[in-house]
């Protein structure tokens, strides 16, 4: 038969995470002997749209795309519909009227890795139960899904905490330069009462980390550092003791991706959420895990 | 003062106008009446304040003190399209239009025949192509301005101006990229507007223009209101002595001839010869003891390039002053580029000083020994926020190269001597070369190739917007230069000047040369003859 | 511009004492004001002191910040003051600081127990190297604007998009981590207990007004730059000027690019640099350089680097929420430009007259 | 004797010094990029393909139009981008939050637009700033505005929305979208405004010299507030038609799409240092840049970085040739 062929719209290659889903995705079309047209939005939902309609022009079997942005997906969604092409989301959701436009979503739930993060650290906070940590964050891009989202849920948990309090709260834009500039500038301007950093992603945090040391403080202990992702850098930071917990945000969605779409095809059921695994990594067990990461 | 004999109000009055910029005082309680039916002519050496005076009238700049009537009514323009409103319609010195542009839609921007609410071109370019007409101009009105020389644009923004029906008609200098017969044409315009009652200001440097239109002169001097007058009751001789400012000459015999104004204002310069003392190559032997002097120097064979020069053969020697001669288009400033390298040459040969030579840029063509002064001062000579002394050493330092910078201290020694010896009116060496009045930067330009002591200084209309008195004292300097070996490509418009000054003359038409007379083979008519026909070869 | 008198016919203003009529005047009060905001705002902003012989504060943090932009702002002068702009400066740095990263590298080995590192490519090499690809891009714009002829932004967009693309072409779009202590050294050592990055930027900066000042660069960049055709009418190389005022836009990119990477010990071929045009060409224009060519002012572009680095500093610091900072950042930038124009002073003066004398009306 | 200065001896003029000649080059570069795509992809030359080339761009060919007027004057505004942004979030929020009618939500944002951009004509003009930063500044302030009235995206359900977003326009059996309508409308009407209306010519005038243009006696403040507020209007009425296009408002949306269109008046023909281009220029520069687009989609292979440098390599064949074209035409 007529290999399976597949439309995928990426967001783009903004982070190593984004790349290591792309490769995952790529990976796994190779090996089930799926045909993947790929499409790099660069971060715009324009051109998300335009690669779709493509798509849609090239009548591919199946279409399965990362939105950049949960909203304005309908009309083109629909015109998929019209042409009786199922939609897989990936990595983050939409936010349509009509639900069956698309078949199922596949990703993580950003507000669960704020609220991971938020419950390690109300855990770790039982150890110490007295002193008060102030907390502060480092936040992704302003506006970014994942960047509310992480917050609302480590907010939420924190909420009830009074021993837990927010010093500060300034994006970083989810890189390593600008991660450590704002780390700096917090630093001076509250010097040692920060007793917690939060990170929206491990690239602020590894940013944010040097920034610590160069102050003459011991992130890990001095100031406790939470981050989110889980990427290779985090582990190795992790191993050294600068860092001390990271939530993971698996990218590997390939596998996955290619098994829905199958079924899809195939005319099989499919669920119409499907969480990818994801774990909690602290420091402790970094050593051990380190070997099998793959990003 | 003289009485007017014409109507007895003005239309326009200018009451104690006072103008300073940084450092100079640019106008100094000018007063100034200007008649309907009247050519009113504004007299005044370079940096007289001849065009601040008219931008201030016309809105550009604002007075410092002073009061502008119109009809008796105070106005008090506060831009060019105000003073439009009232009336005023002007041509600038320095050519003020959208190269971009058509040539139809520069006269016509602003007030296009419009058709269903929409720009009626075709009607335009009709209009334009009549109006043209009546300077016997015949050119393609759609094509963009930039296409046309210098003097077709300044005929454009005369037409320009005429379109308005104004009261007042200003124009400053329109003459100085303009030949005879286009003076000509101007005047007979000019005459008929007068007829039709418009009073019209008009600023030139050429004595003979003046009497052949004026009814009235003012002549300025230093910012100030020397005095006004009836051109027929003001002698030649008493203009210039009153735009110079000291009776320099002794009145006889200088109100004829071929070229007045030059015979008026050699004499006025004799006192002043010595200034050509400043040698710009100090190095060099004297005239008479260059045994070299009149050997070729530049000879180009077949020099051509498509659509600009039909090929051209060319001798230039050593010590020599060659004059060009021709009409508008005839191809002189083509020539000169392509001898500088400005342009790359299609065909043809030039050799300097016996050796090959192909210029590819004006670089390789200074190394050779050669300079160009263009006759497009504004786009291709000054720059303008730079100040006269980095101006004047601009081309010394480009061919120094980078690296070995001229010391400050010879470069205001340098400046400043070549600021006294040009008589160059400026506040300071360091101001920006934009500030200066046309005329002078003109000079600034000049000195800016004289500095670099050149073999071949190619000097294309270098006299174009400079007063009498500085005329004659750069053509004397350029003469003064000749005689100590360095060759001289002079080309002009004026072709009174040309025959005056040049050792030879080569006479260019349709863009190629046809024909070369030695000095004194060609007078006033006998050169209008062959440009014009162009087939008696000597 | 093609008015000349916009500048000159400024100001006559007799009563101000010359300070403030020099053109650096307006930049360094606009930072001497945020500074004083930094000053009631933020506690201990100007404590500096010594830890282990490195001095450490705020204001070191800033300068040090600022280091990669006063550099790209040094050569994105010079490139303006030619009438041309380069767009691609950000991807410039990513290039560089790639290259640097890819062949340095370094990798973690254990000896026994402690983690050593080893570079793999000699050190100097690859720092070479990354200049080589900065000068390639430079060249490349180079060519483009002076060559080709086409316009600036245009030009050098095509790098722009293009050369995050190289950079994350060579790096698989992974973050290349460096383990390599000497290589350090650029972006975050000490020197006389001063970050040593302010010393490069020093010596550029000297180097760069030295050439200005002894050499007749600076004349032929502002002639290229007022009247390009009268420039070369002059004898001026004007295409081979353009050309290397790129080249050396792109080389100031370069060590920037370089600077970042070490600071951050890794590259991020996607985000390093990111925007650092723009914040070069805003440095540029708050020092008082206009876009249009000309008359420029190296020691202005610093002060505005300075400025945009303190700004963004206290932004960070007043605990500002992130979603007025944008809005922070373009009140001041309007602010700074209004109170430089001469229009401004004009009309400043006009209605607070300082008592001139007689006036038309 | 009597004709002082005649074009008789002028060789005619060559096709290539026509002024049509770079738009000329472009369309053709543009024929063979389409072309291309059809022999290497199949379906890519379908009409649909070319339609949705105009309903995917038609925010982009609006703003364009815009930029067109601006960059023709001499000058560039950067800010577009941020105001198609700051109009999906003023058009979402009062729908969503004030349930505002839709007609008067539209009317609001594009006279926001418009003011923002006669805001920043008027800096511009009286204080003489370059445009260059007084743009980015309005750019960074606009983005800025966005993320005050909410930082979170905003979807649109408003009905007339939703129905001008779904509704397709059949012609034959391919469609094509009201939005793309709109913007081709804008299209003409800012062709006929360039060439036919004294504004329009004004415009070109200011590009060529603005000296002269004052001089001339042309109302220059206003015409230039003028086109920074046409361009702010055209911003807006990008962002109505992202609107319509994309059913929500955020603060991110179009990032850098100022970049893009620049390019795209570009490469249409427009010369960045003003008063030479066709405003239609904006078309076929909107139309190449969504053809590389597409061609890379339809391609489906090409990793980021691979889409990255594709469009760069192209961007630089289409401005190398074009210029190598125009000079070979018109050496001097
Ligand atoms: N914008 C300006 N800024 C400063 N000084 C100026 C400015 N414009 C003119 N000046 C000065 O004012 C004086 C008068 O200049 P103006 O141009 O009126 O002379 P002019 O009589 O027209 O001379 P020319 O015959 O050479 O054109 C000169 O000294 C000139 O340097
Ligand atoms: N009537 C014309 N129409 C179009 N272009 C013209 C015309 N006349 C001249 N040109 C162009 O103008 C340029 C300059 O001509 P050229 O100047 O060599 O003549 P010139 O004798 O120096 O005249 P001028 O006195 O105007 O300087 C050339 O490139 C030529 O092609
Ligand atoms: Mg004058
Ligand atoms: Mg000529």
């Amino acid at each position: 038969a007529k290999p399976l062929v597949i439309g995928f719209s990426q967001v783009g290659a903004e982070s190593e995470w984004r790349t290591a889903n792309t490769v995952s995705i790529k990976d796994a079309a190779k090996k089930e002997g799926i045909t993947l047209k790929f499409a790099d939005a660069q971060q715009k939902q324009e051109s998300q749209v335009k690669a779709i309609r493509s798509f849609i022009a090239q009548r591919v079997d199946v279409i399965a795309f990362s939105p950049v942005v949960e909203s304005g997906w309908d009309t083109v969604l629909r015109e998929a519909k019209r042409a009786n092409i199922p939609v897989i989301l990936t990595d983050r959701a939409v936010n349509v009227s009509d639900p069956s436009l698309y078949v199922s979503f596949l990703g993580s739930d950003f507000v669960e890795e704020g609220r991971r993060a938020g419950r390690w650290l109300v855990e770790r906070q039982k150890k110490t139960p007295d002193a008060v940590l102030n907390i502060v964050e480092l936040q992704g891009t302003v506006g970014s899904a994942p960047a509310l989202d992480r917050k609302k849920g480590f907010e939420e948990v924190i909420a009830g905490n009074s021993k837990l309090k927010m010093l500060r709260s300034q994006t970083g834009d989810f890189t390593r330069a600008k991660g450590k500039e704002v780390m700096e500038a917090f630093l001076k301007a509250e010097g040692k009462k920060i007793n917690v950093l939060y990170a929206h992603n491990d690239d602020m945090a590894i940013g944010a980390i040097q920034a610590i040391e160069e102050a003459g403080l011991k992130p890990g202990k001095d100031i406790l550092v939470i981050s989110i992702d889980g990427v290779k850098g985090a582990f190795e930071a992790m191993i050294a003791g600068k860092l001390n917990v990271t939530v993971e945000c698996n990218p590997l969605l390939g596998p996955q991706l290619m098994q829905i779409a199958r079924d899809v095809a195939a005319g099989k059921p499919v669920p119409k959420r499907v969480v990818t695994q994801e774990s909690v990594f602290p420091a402790e067990v970094a050593a051990k895990e380190f070997p099998n990461r793959k990003y | 003062m003289t009485m007017t004999t014409t109507s007895s109000s003005p239309v326009l009055e200018l009451r104690g106008i006072s103008k300073a910029f940084t450092g100079v005082q640019a106008l100094n309680s000018v007063s100034l009446d200007l008649y309907p039916g009247e050519v009113h002519t504004l007299m005044g050496q370079n940096g007289a304040g001849k065009s601040t005076l008219i931008k201030v009238l016309t809105g550009v700049h604002m007075p410092d003190s002073g009061q502008i009537l119109l009809a008796g009514q105070p106005i008090q323009p506060q831009s060019t399209l105000e003073a439009q409103h009232h009336g005023i319609s002007t041509v600038y010195q320095e050519v003020n239009l959208c190269p971009n542009l058509s040539v139809a839609e520069n006269i016509f921007i602003g007030r296009y025949p419009r058709k269903f609410g929409r720009i009626d071109w075709s009607a335009m370019r009709r209009q334009a192509a009549g109006l043209l007409e009546r300077m016997q101009v015949r050119i393609d009105v759609g094509a963009p301005l930039a296409q046309y020389p210098l003097a077709i644009q300044q005929m454009v923004a005369i037409s320009r101006s005429l379109l308005v029906s104004a009261k007042v008609l200003i124009l400053d200098e329109p003459t100085s990229s303009l030949d005879e017969k286009e003076v000509d044409l101007l005047f007979s315009v000019l005459r008929g507007l007068r007829e039709q009652g418009m009073a019209i200001l008009f600023v030139t440097h050429f004595l003979d223009q003046t009497y052949a239109i004026s009814d009235r002169i003012t002549v300025m001097r230093n910012g100030e209101r020397e005095g006004e007058y009836l051109a027929s009751e003001l002698s030649r001789v008493d203009l210039v002595n009153k735009m110079v400012g000291a009776p320099a000459i002794s009145g006889a015999g200088a109100a004829t001839g071929a070229a007045p104004d030059a015979v008026a204002a050699q004499e006025a310069t004799a006192a002043t010869e010595p200034a050509t003392a400043v040698s710009a190559g100090d190095g060099t032997a004297e005239a008479s003891a260059a045994p070299s002097r009149f050997q070729t120097f530049l000879r180009a064979v077949g020099l051509s390039r498509k659509g600009a020069l039909q090929p051209l053969d060319l001798e230039i020697r050593q010590g020599e002053l060659l004059g060009l001669a021709g009409l508008l288009g005839s191809g002189r400033t083509e020539a000169a580029r392509l001898l500088f390298g400005a342009d790359k040459a299609d065909g043809g040969k030039i050799t300097v000083d016996g050796k090959e030579r192909s210029f590819t840029s004006p670089r390789d063509a200074i190394a050779a020994g050669i300079g160009f002064c263009s006759e497009d001062r504004k786009h291709e000579g000054a720059i303008l926020d730079l100040s006269v002394r980095e101006n004047l050493i601009l081309a010394l330092q480009a061919r120094g190269g980078i690296m070995q910078a001229i010391p400050m201290k010879r470069q205001q020694q340098l400046a400043q001597e070549y600021v006294k010896a040009l008589g160059i009116k400026t506040a300071s060496i360091e101001t920006p070369i934009g500030s200066l009045s046309g005329g002078n930067q003109q000079k600034v330009l000049l000195a800016r190739w004289l500095v670099t002591d050149p073999k071949l200084l190619i000097l294309d209309e270098p006299t174009r917007g400079i007063d009498v008195r500085a005329k004659q004292e750069i053509m004397d300097y350029v003469a003064a230069l000749c005689r100590k070996g360095m060759s001289i490509l002079f080309i002009s418009s004026e072709l009174p000047e040309v025959l005056r000054v040049s050792d030879r003359i080569v006479v260019m038409r349709d863009r190629k040369a046809c024909g070369e007379y030695p000095r004194g083979a060609l007078d006033d008519t006998t050169v209008l003859h062959v440009i014009a026909a162009g087939d008696q070869h000597a | 511009m093609h008015s000349p008198s916009a500048r000159v016919a400024a100001p006559t203003g007799t009563n101000l004492p010359m300070l403030v009529q020099h053109s650096l005047f307006r930049p360094l009060a606009a930072l001497a004001i945020l500074l004083l905001i930094d000053l009631f705002m933020i506690p201990g902003f100007f404590h500096l002191e010594l830890k282990d012989g490195h001095l450490y504060g705020a204001l070191i943090d800033i300068a040090n910040r600022a280091a990669p932009l006063i550099l790209a702002a040094i050569g994105m002068t010079l490139v303006i003051a030619t009438r041309g702009i380069d767009i691609s400066v950000g991807a410039t740095v990513a290039i560089s600081g790639t290259v640097a990263a890819m062949l340095i590298g370094g990798t973690m080995v254990m000896q026994n127990g402690t983690p050593a590192y080893v570079a793999n490519t000699p050190m100097w090499l690859a720092l070479a190297a990354a200049m080589g690809a900065a000068l390639v891009c430079g060249a490349w714009n180079g060519a483009l604007v002076a060559g080709l002829g086409l316009q600036p932004i245009v030009a050098t967009l095509i790098l722009m998009v293009a050369g995050r693309g190289l950079a994350q072409l060579l790096t698989d779009g992974q973050i290349i981590t460096v383990y390599y202590q000497p290589f350090f050294f650029i972006g975050s050592g000490y020197l006389l207990g001063l970050p040593f990055s302010l010393f490069i930027v020093a010596a550029v900066f000297i180097v760069t007004a030295l050439m200005l000042r002894r050499t007749a660069l600076g004349l032929f960049i502002q002639s290229v730059g007022i009247n390009p055709v009268a420039a070369r009418l002059a004898g001026i190389r004007t295409a081979v000027l353009i050309f290397l005022v790129y080249v050396f836009c792109s080389a100031c990119a370069g060590v920037a690019g370089l600077m970042i990477t070490s600071n951050i010990k890794s590259a991020d071929a996607n985000n390093a640099g990111l925007l650092l045009e723009l914040d070069a060409i805003l440095a540029v224009t708050l020092g008082g350089t206009s876009l249009a060519g000309g008359k420029f002012s190296l020691a202005g572009s610093v002060v505005g680097a300075l400025i945009i680095q303190t700004l963004t500093y206290t932004i960070y610091s007043i605990g500002l929420p992130p979603e007025v900072n944008m809005v922070v950042k373009s009140v001041v930038v309007f602010l700074v430009c209004v109170s430089q124009s001469p229009e401004f002073k004009n009309m400043w003066r006009r209605a607070f007259p300082a008592r001139p004398k007689g006036n038309a009306s | 004797m009597s004709t002082v200065v005649n074009t008789s001896g002028l060789p005619a003029r060559p096709i290539t010094s026509s002024p049509y000649f770079t738009p000329l080059i472009t369309v053709l570069l543009l024929a063979m990029l389409l072309g291309a795509g059809g022999a290497a992809y199949p379906g890519f030359l379908s009409l649909q393909v070319m339609f949705n080339l105009l309903i995917d761009n038609a925010f982009l060919l609006v703003i364009a139009v815009g930029m067109s007027f601006v960059i023709l004057s001499g000058g560039i505004d950067l800010s577009v981008g941020s105001v198609l942004a700051l109009t999906t979030m003023i058009c979402a929020y009062m729908l969503q939050t004030w349930h505002l009618p839709p007609l008067l939500v539209i009317g609001i944002a594009l006279a926001v637009g418009a003011l923002f951009g006669a805001a920043m004509g008027a800096m511009i003009h009286y204080f003489k700033l370059q445009p260059f930063i007084v743009t980015l500044a309005g750019m960074f302030l606009a983005r800025g505005l966005c993320y005050l009235i909410s930082i979170n995206s905003i979807t649109i359900e408003d009905p007339f929305f939703v129905a001008l977003s779904q509704t397709q326009l059949p012609i034959g059996d391919c469609f094509i979208s009201p939005g793309a309508l709109i913007a081709l409308v804008t299209l003409v009407i800012a062709i006929y405004v360039a060439h036919c209306t004294p504004f329009g010519r004004a415009i070109y005038a200011i590009g060529g010299n603005e000296q002269s243009a004052l001089m001339m006696g042309l109302r220059v403040a206003r015409t230039k507030v003028l086109i920074y507020a046409f361009s702010g209007f055209c911003a807006a009425l990008a962002g109505v038609l992202f609107s319509f296009y994309m059913l929500s408002g955020y603060g991110l949306h179009a990032q850098g799409t100022e970049l893009d269109a620049i390019a795209a008046v570009v490469i249409g023909g427009t010369l960045l240092s003003g008063g030479y281009g066709y405003v239609a220029g904006a078309l076929t520069g909107v139309l190449v840049l969504g053809a590389i687009q597409t061609l890379i989609a339809f391609d489906g292979t090409l990793s980021s970085w691979w889409t990255k440098i594709v469009i760069g390599a192209l961007l630089f064949i289409f401005c190398v040739v074009q210029r190598v074209m125009t000079m070979r035409g018109n050496k001097k």
